[in-house]
């Protein structure tokens, strides 16, 4: 395909489409549709505010049922036959990681909400840069150090048990950045478990961590498990402060989890939903209007994520899906629901972090670590 | 020549002595019924003798040589065919189809000749076809061999069996009830076919048969089973004229029924 | 007591009963005699509900019971002996028994019914607690033939009850028949073993290829030189 | 020899069917999408008629094959990212090592039937998804990038040769052999036919086959995933050989077409797309449960067609 | 007391697996049929009784009521409408609409409500009983014992009630069965009920105990049920509910050992490992087919 074709296509209509590439069924759809919530509520604002540069957003939606292989042929399908000048997607790194050379081929620029790991934007290989990817969350080893930093200063904690979820690249991303800084900054990592997505029975590997008598216990991996893990765990008096990155951020947490058994829980993220900035607030209000739900972290990111988009072609005054390209790259002091971005050399956001701290089932914000 | 002997085969199921201690033998040439009270254990010493059962003790020969143990399809191999009592058709395939399948016993075309198609797979699948048809037409089940095996009438499923069997070039042929569900006159056909089959193959063969009419007609000798031990064993007369097969098989009105 | 009247059924395409029509009176033993698939089960299971047949009436004492379901049919009071016995193997003989009374409530006559088949097979009485797959065949046969009297039944229907069975029970279970029938049961029979059935039964009717060829007395049938060639072994 | 003209004429018109594709690839005027669109069908084809050889043909209920598509997929994405060898051997490795798992599940066979080997077979492919990872080296959970190698030539030769391979097997006496333990074990055995070796080389061949599926499928879709072949994957395949008609042949191969269609007119529809996929299928087996094709073949249809006009 | 604590662990895990297996063993036993949305079942019972404990602010024993009265409605209307048809086709054309049927309850529980999960209501608050070292929760001797009560309620229905001989008799022979005068349908009907209902305890019982419920959930549970049924020997009662057992007991020992990772492997290996030692499975009758 050549680059220019997209925009014109879009231009005369006065639209501009952009593609979500989310994962609507399968076994991570709850992922995936509240990034395209988030999504298509930010295209909505926008729209009703008139557009970018007089174009309406146009959302050209697809599933890609939590399977790689059907992110390649939707991401396919989004660049040669809808012809969108921008993709959005996917929620997870290896379906987003299906559309890295289709990205380059069509040269369409795909930006995924919340695919942590570091290949994404960069090649293993080689080192270089994905031209046309980028991402609106921050990097698997940013939240793994700052949590260590946290654990080791804060917490003083000297001893610390890793619990991962090793079905995820995300999660063994943290894990390993976390045990890196935690062992270089003196600690010792006493105990490594991990499960898988979908489980639902951890007693039986608390209860070795228990054995283990750790100072601290980190526990990347998504709320829907982690909510079950902290349950279990204080149910089993270990009472150990517990940590994790952005994957705890969802209100359910606090329901599955209990509100007791939170406290002394802490986790890394890019936003808080209870954060009293009023661009946050708005948003929390707006998902809540539109969806009668909480937003959770995917939510925000599917909505920055847009945004993001929306700036760029602001920027690059014009729809042409290579111009967006070049617009996203220089995207500077971007105020978001998840925080001020910048984009870095790699296509990663820069943002600071925040540190979250359960107190009775509601999230207090103890602290910023700036990258 | 000894075509088969067995020497104190015996088979239990769990505590269940279904057989014990049995020596039976077959001659050359030699058409043998086995009979005896349901349950008595006829059919299982079919399937030990072709291999679906293991016998539990003793010993069984073909030709002289030990074949206890041994997998069915290899038993076989070395010329063991039988019919089964429940009829076990390849119920879907088509009526020459179930007999092409024991043809290949015969064959020796490998599985890269018949996916290459090398010449040695054409004359092989020539052959076995003339020669099921041929033995189709014997049975008389020719003008009905592209029908599937399961929208035959019993009777010819019964038929079909034996076609069957016979395609495999049995030396040794086992009938466990032929003739069941058969009417007289039918039956009659049956016995005649059996015969000829015997003739023209020069085949041995052991029936179990309840209809006694067909058994005391064609066997030469009979073997009588009653709770899987051997009570009885001679030429039809004497068997049955025997008071212990009387009392446990054929009963007290036996005689004009088979008048 | 049951008329059947021009029967039609199919099996897909195959034209399995053609215009059949028969009586069986009360108190009678009717037998039906024909070649392997003549069409004789699909009569059977015609009549209990098991195969719809595309055209025709069929009628027990009076009443229409051509689109009934089989187990209304079973209510009504016609038992089915069917072809291979199809015994309960997992339920023991005593189950097996009282399966045959599912229909009814009355617990004392279906306790009398019980004697009564005890009495027929003392055999079944021996073996209450056994399963009933584990039964030799002839046990099987007399244990199909008690659950089907255990439904109190007017009308029973034999299939091939003496297929497979030695010689001395072949002769018990018609003996067996015989009685059941001095207890006021109207039996229709059928069996490849044409000399004993012709010999219970009062009545006979010949099926060749789905068609009712012949009918009369037993006594007739026996003397018909196309029967003896065809069923008698000439 | 009639025969061999028919030979001459199908190899013909299989030449010309590849070329005009091939041709209209590369002046551009099938575009990515349509291309996309072929190589998927293309693969699930390939998966469909491989295990129709295991359930259709030999009547060995197996719900574990994502488990070969997953061995070839890695072996051939080992090869060609990780050693830099050539596309070509590593579609043969892919084969060869997914043919030698199918002779290791092909053993259990030999004592479980029915639903007992169902489970043994999903474990199977559970087992090998499972293991992926916990395997580093292939990148665990996050699996691998893949170069995009599949394309037209290599995805057609495939597919013929498959077809042609199974389809001679099965009218062989070695494919009636196949036939007989799918009706009754026990009667084939009687007849002769070594059920070991026949159960453990239906599971090889179409194993075989499932693995190159799996390297078509790995230089395809850019990353290889264990989370890709989990069961939901078998199951999927198993629904294309039921919905194509149990022993089918043709079947397979139309069922493959229509359900890779259907599936990307479906994309169009995110929020109902599983629903109305759910709906197909239930209608589809109520009204034909025997399958498009029941176990006929599209040859059967064309002779008969021709036999009523003759 | 480790040990002690795992045997607890996995025998709540293992009671949840066998209220699945049973619904799949009866259906089973009676059918023919793996009805493989069976966990969907399960999934709306989790989520009906989810909506009593929560919007209808029902008790515990009448919400769990309440599951398990509209699943058996449900079980009974997926059989009327999608398997009766199929009855007389080839069971794996039965499996592949059983598939299109839990697709089917899935997506529309997706499309109705969303795919985010739902969190159970604690209702037993952090109770705990202290037993040599081990901790048990109260709501895991519920579990427990409803599990029994329901599985004994089962069995005494299935031998000594009207409709369970008529269940026994359908399940061997069908058509002999109504030469008794057993209807067929209905006692199909009822059976998909009574599997339905327990399946919809299970799921209630299941939100309570691991409190996370989700329309994906019953994927996981209704697989591993069907291999515990399998593994008991599959249309055997006492079958499922051992077969559930052990396997329950299985995964939790694997990941005490250290193993969670490759728990499923593990677990398939041991399975496949009984299986080829026991073909027929735990309970399964080991009569070799009479030839
Ligand atoms: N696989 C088995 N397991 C347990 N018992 C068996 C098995 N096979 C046969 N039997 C038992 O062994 C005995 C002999 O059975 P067999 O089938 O050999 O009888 P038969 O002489 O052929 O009777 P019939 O004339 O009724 O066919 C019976 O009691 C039967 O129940
Ligand atoms: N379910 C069926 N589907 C198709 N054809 C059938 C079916 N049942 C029976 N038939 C055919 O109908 C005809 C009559 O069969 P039926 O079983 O009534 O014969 P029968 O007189 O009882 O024979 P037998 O003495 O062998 O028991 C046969 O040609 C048979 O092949
Ligand atoms: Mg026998
Ligand atoms: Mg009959």
């Amino acid at each position: 395909g050549t680059g220019g074709g997209g925009g014109t296509a879009s231009n005369g209509k006065g639209e501009v489409k952009i593609g979500l590439n989310l994962e609507l069924s399968g076994n991570v759809a709850s992922y995936g549709t509240s990034a395209a919530n988030g999504a298509e509520l930010a295209a909505e604002e926008i729209n009703n505010a008139g557009g970018v540069n007089g174009l309406t957003i146009k959302i050209v939606k697809q599933d890609n049922r939590s399977d790689n292989s059907e992110s390649a042929n939707v991401a396919v399908r989004l660049m040669t036959q809808d012809k969108v000048s921008a993709i959005i997607g996917a929620a997870t790194s290896g379906n987003t990681k299906a559309m890295i050379q289709l990205s380059e081929e069509n040269k369409i620029p795909v930006v995924s909400p919340t695919a942590t790991a570091d290949s994404v934007t960069v090649d293993e290989k080689t080192g270089k840069v994905n031209e046309y990817m980028f991402r609106a969350c921050f990097i698997d080893p940013f939240q793994g150090k700052v949590a260590a930093q946290f654990a080791l200063g804060e917490l003083g904690a000297k001893t610390a048990a890793v619990y991962t979820d090793t079905s995820s690249d995300y999660a063994k991303g943290l894990a390993a950045s976390f045990k890196k800084a935690f062992t270089e900054g003196g600690g010792k990592i006493v105990q490594e478990e991990s499960y898988v997505q979908g489980d639902k029975e951890f007693r039986s590997t608390l209860t070795r961590i228990k054995g283990a008598n750790p100072d601290f216990i980190y526990v990347p991996g998504y709320y829907e498990e982690v909510g079950l893990i902290i349950k279990q765990a204080r149910e089993m008096d270990i009472q150990a402060p517990m940590m994790g990155g952005d994957g705890w951020d969802s209100p359910k947490l606090v329901e599955l989890a209990g509100k007791t058994n939170l406290n002394n829980t802490f986790f890394t993220n890019h936003y808080s939903s209870q954060d009293p900035d009023p661009q946050v607030q708005k948003f929390v209000k707006a998902y809540k209007d539109k969806y009668g739900s909480d937003p959770d972290g995917f939510a925000a990111l599917g909505y920055d994520a847009m945004y993001l988009i929306a700036d760029a072609i602001k920027r690059a005054g014009s729809s042409d899906p290579v111009k967006i390209h070049d617009a996203l790259a220089q995207t500077k002091d971007l105020q978001l629901a998840t925080g001020k971005i910048s984009i870095d050399e790699y296509h990663n956001p820069v943002k600071s972090a925040a540190i979250i701290e359960f107190k009775d089932g509601e999230q207090t914000f103890r602290t910023k670590i700036n990258p | 020549m000894r075509v088969l002997e067995t020497r104190g085969l015996g088979i239990r199921f769990g505590g269940l002595r279904a057989v014990q201690e049995l020596d039976l033998f077959l001659d050359q040439g030699e058409l043998v019924a086995l009979i005896g009270p349901n349950g008595a254990g006829k059919t299982t010493v079919f399937n030990m003798l072709t291999g679906v059962y293991k016998p539990t003790e003793g010993e069984i020969r073909f030709f002289g040589e030990r074949i206890d143990g041994m997998s069915p399809y290899a038993l076989t191999r070395k010329g063991i065919a039988r019919t089964f009592q429940n009829i076990r058709l390849f119920q879907q395939l088509s009526v020459l189809d179930n007999v092409r399948i024991a043809h290949q016993v015969n064959t020796h075309h490998t599985f890269i000749d018949s996916i290459l198609r090398l010449p040695r797979f054409g004359r092989e699948e020539r052959r076995m076809l003339e020669e099921s048809r041929a033995l189709l037409e014997t049975m008389g089940l020719l003008a009905v061999a592209d029908e599937a095996a399961r929208n035959l009438s019993y009777g010819q499923q019964r038929r079909l069996e034996i076609a069957r069997a016979l395609a495999t070039h049995p030396k040794l042929l086992l009938l466990d009830e032929p003739a069941a569900g058969m009417n007289p006159r039918e039956t009659h056909e049956l016995m005649e076919m059996i015969e000829r089959v015997r003739k023209t193959f020069g085949m041995t063969i052991l029936l179990i048969e309840h209809d006694m009419s067909l058994v005391m007609n064609i066997s030469e000798r009979i073997y009588v089973l009653d709770h899987g031990v051997l009570i009885a064993h001679g030429g039809p007369e004497d068997v049955r004229k025997n008071p212990r097969v009387i009392e446990a098989y054929l009963g007290e009105a036996a005689e004009d029924a088979l008048a | 007591m049951l008329s059947l009247e021009s029967i039609d059924v199919f099996y897909g395409k195959i034209h399995a009963l053609k215009e059949v029509s028969l009586i069986v009176d009360e108190g009678e033993i009717v037998t039906l005699i024909g070649a392997n698939g003549a069409g004789k089960t699909s009569l059977l299971r015609t009549i209990s509900g098991l195969v719809r047949a595309k055209n025709g009436v069929i009628r027990f004492r009076g009443e229409d019971i051509t689109r009934r379901r089989a187990e209304e049919i079973v209510a009504m009071g016609i038992s089915h002996v069917p072809e291979g016995r199809r015994i309960f193997a997992n339920l023991t003989v005593k189950e097996n028994l009282e399966m045959g009374a599912f229909l009814r409530k009355e617990k004392a006559g279906v306790q009398e019914d019980l004697e009564r088949v005890f009495a027929l097979f003392p055999r079944l009485k021996e073996r209450l607690r056994q399963a009933a797959g584990t039964l030799s065949g002839g046990e099987q046969q007399m244990l199909a033939i008690g659950r089907a009297l255990m439904a109190r039944p007017k009308l029973l229907l034999l299939d091939e009850p003496s297929m497979g069975l030695a010689p001395v029970l072949v002769q018990t279970i018609f003996s067996i028949i015989r009685e059941i029938n001095e207890q006021k049961t109207t039996i229709l029979l059928i069996e490849q073993n044409a000399h004993m059935a012709l010999s219970v039964a009062h009545r006979a009717y010949v099926i060749e290829t789905g068609r009712i060829v012949l009918s009369g007395t037993s006594e007739e049938l026996r003397q018909s030189e196309k029967v003896r060639a065809a069923y008698l072994g000439g | 020899m009639v025969n061999r003209r028919k030979a001459l004429i199908t190899g013909l018109l299989l030449l010309i069917g590849y070329a005009v594709v091939q041709l209209m690839l590369s002046m551009g005027l099938i575009d990515p999408f349509y291309e996309n669109m072929l190589m998927n069908i293309g693969i699930n084809i390939m998966l469909a008629v491989s295990l129709h050889l295991i359930i259709g043909v030999t009547g060995q209920f197996s719900i574990g094959h994502a488990g070969f598509l997953a061995v070839g997929a890695y072996v051939s994405a080992v090869l060609t990212t990780k050693l830099d060898q050539p596309f070509l051997p590593a579609i043969l490795a892919a084969g060869v090592a997914a043919a030698l798992f199918g002779i290791l599940v092909g053993v259990p066979t030999l004592r479980l039937r029915g639903d007992y080997l169902a489970i043994a077979t999903l474990g199977f492919g559970e087992i090998v998804r499972i293991t992926l990872y916990n395997i580093d080296y292939v990148g665990g959970a996050a699996g691998m990038q893949v170069r995009h190698l599949t394309n037209w030539t290599y995805l057609y030769i495939a597919v013929i040769v498959m077809i042609i391979v199974i389809a001679n097997l099965t009218n062989s006496a070695h494919g009636r052999a196949l036939l007989a333990i799918r009706e009754d074990e026990v009667a084939a055995e009687a007849m002769g036919v070594n059920t070991t070796y026949y159960k453990v080389l239906a599971f090889a061949v179409g194993a075989f086959f499932a693995g190159i599926a799996g390297a078509m499928y790995a230089h395809q879709f850019y990353v290889i995933q264990p989370v890709a072949f989990g069961f939901l994957k078998s199951f999927e395949i198993l629904v294309i050989v039921v919905l194509g008609g149990i022993g089918s042949l043709s079947g397979a191969i139309l069922a493959a077409t229509l359900l890779s269609l259907v599936n990307i007119y479906l994309q169009a529809f995110p929020e109902t797309r599983m629903i109305l996929y759910s709906l197909v299928l239930i209608l589809v087996m109520l009204y034909r449960p025997q399958g498009l094709m029941g176990n006929r073949e599209i040859t059967d249809l064309l002779k008969r067609r021709l036999g009523k006009e003759a | 007391m480790d040990w002690l604590q795992q045997l607890l662990n996995g025998i709540s895990l293992g009671s949840i697996y066998a209220l699945i297996a049973l619904g799949y063993t009866m259906v089973y036993g009676i059918v023919k049929l793996i009805n493989f949305a069976h966990g969907d079942v399960f999934m709306l019972g989790a989520f009906i009784g989810f909506y009593g404990l929560t919007a209808l602010h029902l008790g515990f024993i009448p919400s769990i009521l309440l599951a398990m009265a509209i699943t058996s409605i449900i079980g009974v209307l997926i059989e009327r409408v999608a398997y009766r048809r199929l009855r007389n086709s080839p069971r794996i054309a039965a499996l592949t609409t059983a598939i299109g049927v839990s697709l089917f309850i899935e997506y529309t529980t997706i499309y109705i409500r969303g795919p985010q999960p739902e969190a159970y209501p604690d209702l037993f608050g952090n109770d705990k009983l202290h037993i040599l070292g081990a901790t048990i929760r109260a709501d895991a001797l519920i579990i427990l014992l409803i599990s029994i009560v329901l599985m004994l309620l089962l069995q005494w229905i299935v031998h000594y009630t009207k409709i369970g001989k008529a269940m026994r008799a359908v399940s061997y022979d069908a058509e002999a069965a109504r030469l008794m005068g057993i209807s067929v349908d209905r006692t199909i009907s009822w059976t998909f009920a009574l599997g339905s209902a327990l399946a919809g305890a299970a799921g209630v019982i299941f939100g309570l105990y691991y409190t996370k419920i989700e329309p994906l959930m019953g994927l996981i549970p209704g697989l591993k049920a069907f291999i515990a049924a399998v593994l008991g020997g599959i249309g055997s009662i006492p079958g499922a509910m051992i077969g559930g057992l052990v396997l329950g007991l299985v995964e939790t020992w694997v990941s005490a050992l250290g193993f969670s990772l490759v728990r499923d492997a593990v677990a398939f290996v041991i399975l496949i490992l009984i299986l080829l030692f026991m073909p027929q499975g735990l309970f399964g009758k080991n009569v070799r087919e009479k030839v």
